[in-house]
């Protein structure tokens, strides 16, 4: 399959943008590779998309890093890049952790929104990024989700969120976990409405995010080796103390288990996106 | 280190166990202090109610998790008539985590839905400590889509530590199980009320409280995930559990305060378990007047004002 | 809980008609109760419902029992009940065993339909009787369903049909297969109108039955000890060659997997039936 | 003892060659037989057609089943273009027995389903001889729904010997599954085609065959149960499975006399497995013809046509 595949796939021009550079700045020197232990450098990594040349380990990609991959170039609007999140509850170092996060990714918050086309195709695009506080959903996040999706209605057009999220961000205690109903409320109305919805599980995508928008799509996609589970492994290794199975909560594993339509190569990935937009959509730029 | 038990009510026994003593040691004597035992006694009254008037975070959850505390079972069994359980998600099992049937209240059909903790071990074990596995919420899944096509009312009570963290919960879809019922709870065109009657513990306590109505009994708390996960992962230090859950604003009063629970029903002295009838008539009239007032609108109206309460939730900064 | 329920119940009084008597000819003599062994005289099975006094198993009802236990006296009228099969490929034998399942139950067929009412509310009533070539579906079981359905419709009062059979009748050949489609769409229409359907899964319901209407109730009770499956235990130990779990496809097993709302010992059956009437109908007589 | 292989054109292939052989030795002994080896040859296929034209129940029945016959998955790659695979029930597994997806057929979308049967033991154990459990069910059921939403016409493609008997297919609800996509299929608002390309087997195969339009090859068979196991329950021996097959009436062409089955699609000489370019052109030629027809209906008159045609199935006495 993956064969066939790659002899259709398109080279995606990545496009020079400010932010892209802001978020790839260790452009010299080498990553090791987690999985296979390769040096690659950064520019062989960059070219493919951030994919192993050796062994196919998909680095993760940061939020914008995502967004010039997915989206074609120079069409991405972002939504809401002004909202920002509060220390509602005064939790002891919230305050001092956004601010940390807001400086590593010169990200507001870990979920970027937008309008982009995908192929020609108008649709809403989402994206995490797991280095803002491991992508934890806070009142911003959730909020983000809904405007987006309330955008989609509008527009009548799909929806498209890549995940990946260690839960919610319990600095916001149980604002954080009426997130999960709030995006869930959305989802719901989008739904009515007949339009398409999909997600792309990245590694990690886990806790309330997993246990509610990243569920609901109706075509739910995930990046080959990603940890996908709502618990995570680490408590259920405290809870059960026995040896967890080897691709556990892996994406293989939640495939086989039924949790997910289909594990996508990045190198594919666009093909596979567009194509699903075209059987939805009809003809392109229909 | 932690306190893991609430132990303030056997140190006021022993404490009034001894005064018991004291009064009758001084009778033998033909001590006359009754003014003064009286006088004493209502001192003694004022500091206990004192204290149960400011509970800390930590002891509500304690006490929220206290064994003797009246089960989900215990307050259905009270306060319905004409109670039928249901099981199963027709799919894989029937979770003993998560109870639900049909029953009257007040002469409404309606369908109640809630959490089931056990009493002793072999009770828990039953019933998995009322963690839930994915069975369990695509039985309320099942169970809310039936009690919509009979224009039922859903009841819910919570009292989970949250849902179970095991290889077989993730095999089969605990993530997609808990977002299927979040999203099912806010299409329904019935209403619904749920009530924390102990234990609100994450996501697993969430996918039954989706409502239009939240009822937290006084000593019940609701959190985003149990205060010593959360020291533990943000602080690295479980130890500090108490400090956390002070933090995490997870009593009754702290959810109301925060706009997301709507009443808060008062705990007899002592907590739930020292009065049960008490609370659970208290319980009873709080649901039959939601009820009532949720009745009162049409279903499209009730939806779309779940819809805006659960929109309008979360605080930001914007500009 | 059997116990308060046990309080509760109230003697069914069984009138003397003529069908009654006819399905319990052998009103002489002792069974041997199939479970503990012990030999219970006729007279007392019947007083006790068919249920073995000492060990609670339940033995079958014929159609006509089933009815006289379940609706209220006097209450029942039969539908359809000059519906009879024909042998419509021609098939070999089928017209001998036809004619003897007829003379030894007094049955057309394998499945009774009609209108009575249960603690005074109006239901449509079906049983099945496993007697007649194992209550077996062919197209004559199949249009009294639909027509049972098509009934409760018009009338718009709950459906309650106490399931019996091993599955389709062959002898029909695809009819047969076809009528598992056929209930399922008038069950389809019936339940868009927001209308009650129950099932009584008592044994054996497995086959075609039970992968159909049986089914597709909103609330399916079973009893204690009945067989309940798709495909037979005989066929499964063929396939798998393994040992089966002890009590593999009985209501207990069923329960424990989900696959049914609730076991109900016959002795409370009716009290229950009327609870969950009353529930969905509102107050008696309503 | 009953024959359990096709082993028609394996005896033919022999007579083939025998006959060569003797054309080659007369060529080399120059024995002019031009004339008469023509004749021959001509009596031979005469022969061999009228036995395809008048194939036993049984020999179809051996036919539909044989390993060299082309799968689900080559139809359905043969067919449609962009078909994405989508997997899993959401609830337990992804079951390997029942594949399905989106895809176009002449610029339509549609979603595809079908049982797939592998070749040679290795695949055959992977997708389970073709054999579902509840989750293949489950999976059809989501996929439908989800045509549904996007107003998708469903294609299935049918080629299994029945649902899997086996515990854990029982443990997880076959029976309820099965029903429940009968069920489903019924209330469906897009037009549904189904093609029994195979083995039509049972219950199992019923559950992708509530359709608008049944489409037969003409080697396939649609059955009640398995002659096999029919002879075996009915007349106590198995050995007899060859005359139940003509009992049963299981033919494409008794299921179409029995007003089930719509068309017949012709297979080329020798089965569909000797051209299945040829085999797949026409049944996509039909596929796309009867779409066509199905999709100039109304929503709501192709669910009551479906109706009409599922109501009126089954003969009886009324009198
Ligand atoms: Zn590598
Ligand atoms: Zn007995």
């Amino acid at each position: 399959m993956l064969k066939s595949a790659f002899g259709k796939q398109k080279l995606i021009p990545i496009p020079d943008s400010r932010e892209y550079m802001q978020s790839t700045e260790k452009d010299v020197g080498r990553e090791k590779c987690p999985s296979c232990s390769r040096r690659v450098s950064e520019l062989e990594l960059k070219e493919n998309h951030k994919v192993c040349p050796e062994c196919q380990y998909h680095f993760s990609m940061t939020a914008w890093e995502r967004i010039h991959f997915m989206a074609d170039p120079d069409t991405f609007q972002e939504f809401n890049s002004d909202l920002r999140s509060i220390n509602i509850l005064d939790f002891p170092g919230y305050d001092e952790k956004l601010e940390s996060a807001m400086k590593q990714t010169g990200l507001k918050e870990a979920l970027v929104t937008g309008q982009c086309t995908i192929g020609g195709y108008p649709v809403i695009l989402g994206t995490m990024d797991s280095r803002f506080m491991m992508a934890s959903m806070g009142s911003v996040a959730g909020e983000k989700v809904c405007r987006a999706v309330e955008k989609a209605i509008d527009l009548k057009i799909p929806l498209i969120l890549c995940t990946a999220s260690g839960g919610a961000r319990m600095q916001e205690g149980m604002l954080s976990l009426m997130q999960m109903a709030k995006t869930s409320a959305v989802l719901d109305r989008f739904h009515q409405q007949g339009l398409l919805y999909m997600t792309l599980l990245t590694n990690p995508t886990t806790g309330g995010v997993s246990a509610s928008f990243a569920s609901l799509a109706d075509i739910i996609l995930a990046e080959p080796g990603a940890l996908i589970g709502f618990a995570g492994p680490r408590v259920i290794k405290q809870t059960i103390s026995e040896i967890l199975p080897a691709d556990f909560q892996k994406a293989e594993f939640m495939l086989k288990h039924g949790m997910v339509d289909k594990i996508v190569n990045r190198l594919v990935l666009k093909d596979t996106v567009e194509s699903l937009l075209r059987l939805h959509l009809g003809g392109k730029n229909g | 280190m932690v306190k893991r038990h609430f132990d303030y009510e056997e140190k006021y026994k022993n404490l009034q166990g001894k005064f018991e003593e004291l009064q009758e040691l001084s009778k033998n004597l033909q001590f006359d202090l009754t003014n003064e035992f009286k006088l004493m006694e209502k001192k003694m009254k004022d500091i206990r109610d004192n204290k149960y008037q400011n509970l800390t975070a930590w002891e509500k959850i304690l006490l929220s998790r206290h064994q003797e505390r009246p089960t989900v079972r215990d307050y259905i069994e009270f306060i319905f008539d004409d109670w039928i359980e249901m099981h199963g998600d027709r799919c894989y099992g029937d979770d003993r985590a998560v109870i639900g049937g049909i029953a009257s209240l007040k002469g409404i059909p309606v369908t109640v839905l809630g959490h089931q903790k056990g009493r002793g071990t072999n009770e828990n074990l039953h019933t998995n400590f009322g963690m839930p596995h994915p069975e369990g919420y695509r039985k309320v899944e099942r169970l809310i889509l039936q009690a919509e096509k009979f224009k039922r009312p859903v009841l819910t009570l919570i009292d989970t530590p949250g849902a179970y963290p095991g290889v077989g919960a993730e095999e089969r879809g605990q993530a997609g199980a808990i977002a299927q019922v979040l999203m099912t709870l806010c299409s329904l065109k019935v209403p619904i009320i749920s009530a924390v009657t102990g234990e609100g513990g994450s996501g697993g306590a969430l996918a039954l409280a989706v409502c239009d109505r939240l009822l937290m009994l006084s000593n019940s708390v609701f959190s985003v995930a149990s205060a010593e996960a959360c020291a533990s992962i943000i602080w690295k230090d479980a130890g500090r559990a108490e400090e956390m859950a002070s933090a995490l604003k997870l009593t009754a009063q702290d959810i109301k305060d925060l706009g997301i629970a709507d009443e808060i029903i008062e705990e007899p002295m002592g907590g739930a378990h020292k009065d049960f009838e008490t609370m659970a008539k208290k319980l009873e009239e709080s649901l039959v007047s939601n009820l009532k007032e949720l009745l009162a609108l049409e279903s499209h109206e009730l939806n779309e004002q779940r819809y805006k309460r659960l929109r309008q939730i979360g605080r930001f900064q914007e500009n």
